[in-house]
């Protein structure tokens, strides 16, 4: 089986460029690239474009990228939670795109499945659909919405094998799926390198031909944004 | 007048045995506190959850479990995760039964806005604008007036529009209204101890009386 | 949860009417819905519109059906290894309309995404774009297809638990998941059903939200098309 | 001249070390005998398969797992299963680096015919008219001259289409030829043996002779 593994965080990443564009996965702070993150921040390429659900928050995820003024452009649903974010949005600093969450979620997918193009209903009589085309089918109006192109898609997985293949861990799926199929070039950190062989291949969320790096995360801490709890009783 | 669990506890009646429903943030979480005995239901979070559980006992949080308000939550028998185009596909598809949902405004048209106040830092649309397309039947939950006394159920939205002609109902803690196709919020129920006159001073849209409003019954 | 047990197949299929459009899982003869292929022969329901990768053989599979005369249409891929097939075909009695395996499998799959239709570049310059929308997209042409409308979508799994949830095994996955999102009714049968919470939702191939009834099927077959083997050295 | 087996030998001299490779039905089959040592290639198999391993041992067949031509096959180490929109996904966003294929005319702008004979039982497509229609990287395998003696590699394809300009490559028992992007079979290497007389004379559409052609080379 072809072999994927890269020694680290840092060889993985090694020709992410700046301007470039890349996909970010995970959901609020769950299931993000915790050290691809952290390697752009060493190697401080800037200009960068990120598609990505959220925008972390001010001291996590991609929040740290933001502090530091490596990302021109946001493209995401919601961006709460980030004071510095909100700083430079207001002063002009940084380009906001906002899409709905199932509009972003599928424009990586189609990607991932080559089809250029889509109709959804969401956005329809709203500001997002200013300068798309709307068609009419069945009844029901659409917006016609575009398959992104990234240039590196950075994913989180739970277990990965030496040959690319990646299986979640809950609802740490989110849209790195999506994302790995999506990117030109897909980079994915795991909790768990194992052997080509390891894993069940009816399991495998992902597989290995869309994943052009992995290597093993270090450290994860895995925050939790609301921890919310019930008494025992 | 309904406080907020009330509001939460008559949209609970309109859940039925069997349904797939989709719970916003706010008032709309509620609602799961109240779901009658002998009811089975699904919540579904957008994020990528079906059978959605209440919140982990203190000390067993698991971070990669979350919903789409980001709280820590749990699974129940029966749970299944997926990813996010899917969890969006079934929403498109139709497949979740009742999608309740909070709103700034809401037309006689049932328009809704409910994500972006001009002048104010804009967070995103989140999943709403997706949810409004597509749920084949929206309660929204809200509270009729806003804080400068004014009514926010109007002839036409003020605020940017998050989607078209999708609301059905409305509960707030004056009463309940249906939307009528031809616009106009139709009066179903009073809140207790609420007169029609109260409702048509907090109803800035045109308010459509169908003979007798029964007092609304919640316990 | 939601229970979604029927007793059996039989039950199943009570409000499958003459006329009907199905979806019917599997590739070749590998993963089909083996038990309700044999309910509908015992109903005897008429005049059902068939979308099925393939068309069974001449004794296994849709084959049957094809037999007592109760599909009126196939739509198809892949027919071949099938006499009776061919028999009613060129006599007239059956209507076949062939489409590439990429976009029927896409057909089904936007129809659970709640996608109406989509571009796919299979098949332009060829007589499956006759009477087509073609679209000129940066640089490439595409057909627009549709997603299909099935009334019912039988699919076989390898285990389902009472609340609908579906886990195929190996390569009699193939159609079955798409299938199971798109019907209007979507009808499983499983080699194993169990409890609800027996299975892990990471491990969920199909959410049980897509599966409107469930049954334990009986005296599955799994017959093979083409045995081929390699000596032991 | 080459047998089937030699034309699969010369492909297999395409694969490159890290390839992901669909092969057709036919002698492109052959072609996985033959792939040099040393060089790591995942063949796909479009009915939902990555990492399609040998035949099983007898008593080993598992009805569960097959290929595209319905044969039962094995898993490799690291192999993953997905479903049939995956599968044509992952074709159609160009994923595959190499594809192999068998076709009854090929023409001199890589127009391909390999589904349908007017006249004789149609059994379909399959999955080829998706491959041929996003594949990056195709090759064809196949006789030059059909049985009635005459030309496969004609100006213009007659039977009906299956893609068009997409091939890049032909191996046939007597050369192996690339498309010029203007029209025309370019003639890289003659088959051992074999004159630049005797493949004129088996082609139809115009063939391209780039000064000295060399004799393949096979083992």
């Amino acid at each position: 089986m072809i072999n994927k593994v890269v020694k680290n965080a840092d060889e993985a990443i090694h020709d992410i460029h700046d301007g470039a564009v890349l996909m970010l996965g995970g959901f609020g702070l769950c299931g993000i690239p915790e050290n691809l993150i952290a390697a752009l921040l060493r190697k401080g390429v800037k200009n960068l474009t990120c598609i990505s659900n959220n925008a972390g928050v001010d001291d996590f995820g991609i929040g740290l990228l933001l502090k530091t003024r490596q990302v021109k452009k946001m493209i995401s649903s919601y961006v709460g939670e980030n004071d510095e974010f909100e700083r430079q949005l207001l002063s002009g600093e940084l380009d906001v795109e906002l899409i709905p969450q199932g509009t972003l979620a599928t424009r990586c997918m189609m990607a991932g499945y080559g089809i250029p193009f889509f109709p959804t209903p969401a956005g329809v009589g709203t500001e997002v659909a200013l300068g798309k085309q709307i068609v009419h089918h069945k009844g029901k109006d659409y917006l016609i919405e575009e398959a992104f192109e990234a240039d590196f898609a950075l994913v989180k997985a739970w277990k990965g094998d030496t040959a690319g293949n990646l299986i979640y861990r809950s609802t740490a799926r989110n849209f790195n799926p999506l994302m790995a199929m999506a990117g030109k070039i897909t980079i994915a950190e795991v909790e768990i390198l194992v052997e080509a062989g390891e894993l069940d291949p009816d399991q495998i969320h992902t597989p290995g031909i869309y994943v052009h790096r992995i290597f093993q995360g270090e450290k994860y801490e895995k925050r939790i944004e609301q921890r919310t709890v019930r008494k025992r009783l | 007048m309904l406080d907020k669990n009330g509001i939460a506890k008559r949209i609970a009646k309109e859940i039925k045995n069997g349904y797939y429903v989709n719970l916003g943030i706010g008032i709309p979480t509620l609602v799961a506190n109240y779901i009658p005995a002998g009811i089975e239901v699904v919540l579904q979070s957008e994020n990528g959850l079906l059978g959605m559980g209440p919140f982990p006992y203190e000390g067993e949080e698991d971070p990669d479990l979350i919903n789409a308000g980001k709280q820590t939550v749990t699974y129940l028998k029966g749970s299944a995760v997926f990813d996010s185009a899917m969890s969006f596909g079934m929403i498109r598809a139709q497949k979740i039964d009742l999608t309740i949902l909070g709103a700034m405004e809401v037309s006689e048209y049932g328009d809704i806005a409910n994500w972006k106040i001009p002048g104010k830092m804009v967070k995103g649309m989140g999943g709403a604008m997706d949810l409004v397309a597509s749920a084949k039947n929206i309660i929204v939950a809200m509270q009729q007036v806003n804080k400068a006394g004014e009514s926010k159920l109007l002839p036409k939205c003020t605020l940017p529009i998050t989607g078209l002609r999708c609301v059905k109902k409305i509960v707030t803690e004056l009463g309940v209204y249906d939307i009528h196709h031809e616009g106009g919020f139709i009066l179903r129920e009073r809140a207790p101890g609420v007169t029609i006159e109260q409702i048509q001073n907090a109803t800035a849209g045109t308010l459509i009386i169908p003979g007798e409003v029964p007092e609304m019954v919640i316990d």
